[in-house]
């Protein structure tokens, strides 16, 4: 096989088309040079793959009406549990006022409103104002789709169904010359030479046996930045919704999001029994915060631990199946549609992996420690901490990739040529992924099952330094095994199985991060819970993980937390401040 | 292949022929009922100014809708397109039209038969 | 070509009503040149237009020209129901209308085909 | 559970833009299974090599789109009970658009129509402009409102007959955009998209045929939104005498 690539030149590279990707291209026509030539590159269709478009819920900012940017700071450093990096976590609640105008005004979107006209807003579980701005529960494709309408209609190089494969370093590895990637459509390879590229693949925890992200989503990003010796931060910070449908094992169903209002409406959950469980674990019950009701059902499982009956069950009938109807329809009508009543009956669900708060480490203008690239949304770590706020996802990833691509287009400036990579690295990156087609071709499916097994046991909901442990050793046999997996090399055009192995490549690596970081820390917080270290540890002495490849090795460190803004048990919210602005339910 | 102007113009010859169809078909039933012969027809429509209106802007009306329907029919069945599509939609129009004509003068030219 | 993937499958009431009225304008526009052609003989062969009218009479020609009445009443109230949805702002229950249009245009054409037999 | 599982007769087009032919696979039958789950199945298991498309499996994002026993669907949120006929289903790639591979449809010209309509919003505010309210039961506001959640799966394109003769044709996805931005106060072309709608691929060359409606996932109404275009272009017609 002659390692065949095709070159391609441009001046800002976009990697993935969700909020961040999208929202930078914009950006990038905005700031950069007339004449620049700007290239959007996605795994999918343009806006139509990637997880900015399913989200539900909504977008956090704070609008007035009592709500301040400071309070929303302070709800994401509690709800990250003085985690989060505070300059990165100001930036976004601040910027995030300017992007729901932005979005409203300029790109079109129109977000749901009172009867007086204003903009309505509620409030997301662990937030102390209504602050969430929404189109119904369908708020993802409304944002998506009117972002998409605008990168479609301006002069933006489109490479779609394009996938990243390897960020290449120059010579020297001071910079980053351009992208490996797979014209999926073809199979062929083309190299895209970049004065800046940013990294917006968003993250997305799929080596979970039950996961809510779109199916193109599997870490490609954070693998390759961690290939390229990028350090990432967070990186055991997995955040599970707690009500994922389990549909069983066979459908790409199982682990989709039955939306948080569910509870707050007063849906219940109980057990096989029948019998209600979340107030043995809080006394919220069902409304309590994501990471305790994910913890009280996966409890619970482990206690009925019934290989027939894996989940446990939402009731919503006791509402009245018509009331619920109504106030549920596209939810109802979803369940419907692959065979629940959620409205009458009971449908069973698990707790599945959502959202990723690991990441790149940036700067608050989105820049690496590699020159040239840059990293926005959920591929970025640092703006949530230990968990993200729902609402504060969408609001991350517009706001950055905005961000990225006024920086891109302003640094470009003095950028003056492209730059030659490194031909080793780049040779490196093409043999990694043809591997498998030197191969005996095999079943590729199986190896992903397992890898979703043994993340949901061991490095899952709960975890302990036995099960971490545990957890390395499967991944490490996984990987073993995925390299003796083939996959037959007589047509790439569109060759899914390929991709899925490539998939499980970024997956394995990533995992096995995970598990690693999920070992240095040794407390619990938000989304990481070790029943061997149960306490959150003290607050001022809070710090992050840091994971970073060298050579064939993963090390992970620890850094404190540098409160910059505000110190653990402190407010930056006026004497006086009523500690909520949601009226009690 | 139909923009607006030939939009309009189907509409507008449509909303033409709707009253004159429908009077036809009445003026017809009428005439079966009464057992009128065809000498009979003609010798009430031959001369007369209101006939040759009423049948005159049907033939003008109709020349001009069928054409523009055919030629979306064509277009899509055939994939014609361009000035081939133009020729046939004229050529449509102009025999209907001449045929039309004839037909008008036959039945409500003075002294005709 | 991309229709010779699959057989696509689409019958429903507004599917079907556009089918009638392209099938009912085509057959118009077909017969009608012949229509114009027959009259034109009363200008010029008189005898002809007469020998027609008879052989008009007989029982198969009736028939045939009730389904022209009918073709031309129901292009006619579909045509007028296009134009009402397209033009007229109400929203309205487009099968019923669709419908009725076929309705009133089997009353026309049966009316004319009782007074004709 | 009863050791011996049912079966499905599953056809499935394969091929390329250069021509290809209907394939027939077993899969196993399964309590909760959706024609998305088919056919990641014969990929995953039968036939390394099989093509198709899919993102979010919940019905947000419009690639999963095929055509199921001659109807375009959503895949991932077609349940298989409800559309096998006996033991079988026959699955093809979308209608009306180029094939890529196997299930897989090149998007490109609905998207480029999507854009030719008008597509894109106009901005009349910018990003230091305060948020302009709007009455939400104006009803202007609920027409534009009416097609909002159209997810641009092109089921609506793969169903219109019209599309299938007429290569121009802007499609019933477009033109119904284009009308939900007509009737948004903050799009600033409004004339602009008038103009869009009435070329030769406009919205006149709808024949009200419906299947766009009667097919369309989200229960969205593209027939009634473009005959709002036809009406507004008339309208206008009549103003300015052409
Ligand atoms: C079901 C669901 C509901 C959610 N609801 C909410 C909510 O209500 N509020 C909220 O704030 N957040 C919510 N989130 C989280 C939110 O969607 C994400 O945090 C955010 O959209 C991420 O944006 P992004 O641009 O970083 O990534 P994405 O939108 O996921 O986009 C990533 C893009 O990168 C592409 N890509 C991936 N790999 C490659 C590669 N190798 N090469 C090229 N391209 C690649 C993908 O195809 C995709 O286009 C939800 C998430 C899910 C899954
Ligand atoms: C008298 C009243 C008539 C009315 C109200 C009428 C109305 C219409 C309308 C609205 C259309 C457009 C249909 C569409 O775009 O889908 C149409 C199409 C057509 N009409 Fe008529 N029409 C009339 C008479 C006729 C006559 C007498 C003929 C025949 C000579 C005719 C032939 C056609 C043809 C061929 C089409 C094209 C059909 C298609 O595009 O599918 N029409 N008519
Ligand atoms: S109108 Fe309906 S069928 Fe058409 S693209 Fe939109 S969601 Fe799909
Ligand atoms: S199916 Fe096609 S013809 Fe018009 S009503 Fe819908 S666009
Ligand atoms: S996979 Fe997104 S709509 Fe079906």
């Amino acid at each position: 096989m002659t390692r065949d690539i095709e070159w391609h030149d441009t001046d800002i590279l976009i990697l993935g088309t969700g909020g961040a990707g999208l929202f930078a291209a914009l950006h990038a026509q905005q700031a950069a040079p007339t004449g620049t030539r700007i290239t959007i590159a996605v795994k999918g269709l343009i806006g139509k793959c990637g997880c900015t478009r399913m989200v539900q819920g909504g977008y956090n900012v704070a609008l007035g009406t009592g709500d301040t940017v400071a309070r929303h700071f302070m709800d994401t450093i509690e709800g990250g549990k003085w985690l989060p990096n505070q300059e990165m976590a100001w930036r976004l609640c601040e910027q995030a006022v300017v992007r729901i105008r932005e979005l409203e005004n300029e790109i079109g979107c129109f977000f749901d409103r009172n009867p007086d006209g204003t903009l309505h807003q509620k409030a997301f579980a662990g937030q102390t104002a209504d602050r969430t701005v929404h189109k119904g529960d369908l708020t993802g494709i409304e944002i998506i789709n009117r972002l998409m309408e605008q990168v479609l209609s301006r002069p933006v190089e489109k490479l779609q169904e394009h996938r990243a494969i390897g960020l290449i370093p120059t010579k020297d590895g001071s910079a980053l010359a351009g992208v490996l990637m797979i014209d999926m459509r073809t199979g062929r390879f083309r190299f895209v030479r970049a004065k800046t590229v940013l990294m917006a693949t968003g993250g997305g925890p799929t080596m979970y046996k039950y996961h809510t992200p779109s199916g193109d989503k599997t870490m490609d990003g954070l693998a390759m930045a961690l290939r390229a010796g990028l350090p990432l931060r967070d990186m055991e910070m997995v955040q599970f919704h707690p009500t994922g449908l389990l549909a069983g094992e066979h459908s790409r169903m199982t682990g989709t999001v039955l939306e948080e209002g569910l509870r707050g409406a007063g849906g219940q959950l109980l057990n096989a029994a029948g019998q209600r469980f979340m107030f043995d674990y809080d006394d919220k019950g069902e409304r309590a915060t994501r990471d305790v009701v994910s913890r009280g059902i996966y409890a619970e499982m482990r206690k009925s631990n019934d290989p027939d009956q894996v989940g446990m069950f939402i009731s919503m009938a006791h509402l009245g199946p018509d009331t619920v109807r109504k106030k549920f329809t596209g939810m109802v009508k979803r369940c419907e549609d692959s065979g629940f009543d959620l409205a009458g009956g009971l449908v069973e669900v698990v707790p599945t992996a959502h959202y990723f708060m690991g990441g790149v480490m940036v700067d608050v203008d989105t820049r690496t420690a590699l020159e040239g690239l840059y990293v926005a949304g959920e591929d970025a770590g640092g703006a949530h901490g230990s968990n993200r706020l729902g609402g504060n996802g969408v609001a991350n990833s517009t706001v950055y990739g905005g961000i990225a691509g006024d920086t891109m287009g302003k640094d470009i400036r003095s950028m003056r040529c492209l730059r030659d990579p490194d031909d080793a690295v780049l040779m490196a990156e093409y043999d990694r992924a043809v591997h498998p087609l030197r191969q005996t071709p095999d079943l590729v499916q199986p190896l992903r099952n397992r890898l979703q097994e043994a993340m949901w046991e061991d490095v899952g909901v709960m975890r302990t330094a036995d099960s971490m442990r545990r957890g390395l050793d499967r991944i490490a046999g996984i990987r073993q095994d995925l390299m003796q997996v083939g996959v037959a090399s007589d047509n790439l055009a569109f060759n899914l199985t390929w991709h899925d192995w490539l998939n499980m490549a970024s997956l394995c690596d990533v995992s096995d991060v995970i598990a690693r970081a999920g070992l240095a820390r040794e407390n619990s917080r938000g989304a990481h819970f070790r029943e061997d270290y149960p306490a959150p540890g003290d607050m001022k002495a809070s710090y992050f993980t840091i994971a970073q490849q060298a050579g064939d090795k993963v090390n992970v460190t620890r850094e404190a937390v540098e409160f910059s803004i505000v110190k653990p048990g402190e407010t930056i919210l006026p004497d006086g401040e009523p500690e909520t602005l949601v009226a009690a339910q | 292949m139909l923009d607006l102007r030939l939009y309009m113009l189907q509409r507008i010859s449509a909303l033409v022929m709707a009253p004159l169809t429908l009077g036809h078909i009445a003026v017809m039933i009428y005439a079966v009922q009464g057992g009128l012969s065809a000498e009979e027809i003609l010798g009430r429509t031959q001369g007369s100014a209101f006939w040759f209106l009423f049948y005159g802007s049907f033939v003008l009306a109709v020349s001009v809708h069928a054409a523009i329907g055919l030629r979306v029919i064509v277009h899509e069945t055939f994939g014609l397109r361009g000035v081939r599509l133009t020729s046939v939609t004229w050529g449509i129009g102009l025999l209907l039209l001449s045929l039309g004509a004839q037909a008008l003068v036959a039945v409500t030219w003075p002294g005709a038969v | 070509m991309a229709g010779g993937r699959m057989r696509p499958s689409r019958a429903h009431p507004l599917w079907l009503a556009y089918v009638l009225h392209r099938v009912s304008g085509l057959g118009l526009a077909l017969f009608l040149p012949l229509h114009f052609w027959v009259l034109s003989w009363a200008l010029t062969q008189p005898q002809k237009l007469n020998q027609f009218l008879s052989f008009a009479e007989q029982p198969v020609v009736k028939i045939s020209e009730f389904g022209l009445v009918f073709l031309l009443a129901v292009h006619v109230f579909g045509g007028l129901r296009l134009m009402a949805m397209e033009w007229l702002p109400w929203s309205a229950p487009q099968k019923t209308l669709a419908a009725g249009a076929v309705g009133v245009a089997f009353l026309v054409s049966g009316t004319f085909f009782l007074q004709v037999v | 559970m009863d050791g011996q599982k049912d079966t499905l007769e599953v056809s499935v087009w394969r091929g390329t833009s250069s021509g290809g032919d209907f394939e027939r696979y077993e899969v196993p039958a399964e309590e909760n299974q959706t024609i998305l789950d088919v056919v990641s199945w014969i990929q995953h298991y039968a036939d390394a090599t099989l093509t198709y498309r899919f993102a979010c499996r919940v019905g947000m994002c419009g690639s999963c789109a095929m055509m199921v026993n001659g109807r375009p669907r959503w895949t991932c949120r077609t349940h298989v009970r409800k559309v096998l006929q006996g033991r079988r289903v026959e699955i093809a790639p979308l209608r009306n658009l180029p094939v890529i591979k196997d299930l897989a449809a090149d998007m490109d010209v609905f998207f480029d129509k999507w854009v030719a309509a008008g597509g894109a919003h106009a901005p009349t505010a910018g990003r230091n402009d305060p948020i302009p309210p709007v009455d939400p039961q104006d009803s202007t506001r609920v027409t534009a409102s009416a097609g909002i959640e159209c997810i641009n799966c092109a089921i609506c394109y793969a169903a219109c007959d019209t599309v299938t003769g007429n290569a121009d044709y802007l499609g019933p996805a477009a033109l119904q955009r284009a009308w939900t931005l007509f009737n948004d106060s903050k799009h600033d072309r409004r004339a602009g998209i008038l103009d869009a709608v009435s070329g030769s691929g406009g919205c006149h060359n709808c024949h009200s045929m419906g299947s766009c409606t009667v097919f369309c996932p989200n229960d969205l109404d593209p027939m009634s939104a473009i005959a709002g275009l036809k009406r507004e272009t008339s309208r206008r017609f009549w103003r300015k005498g052409g």
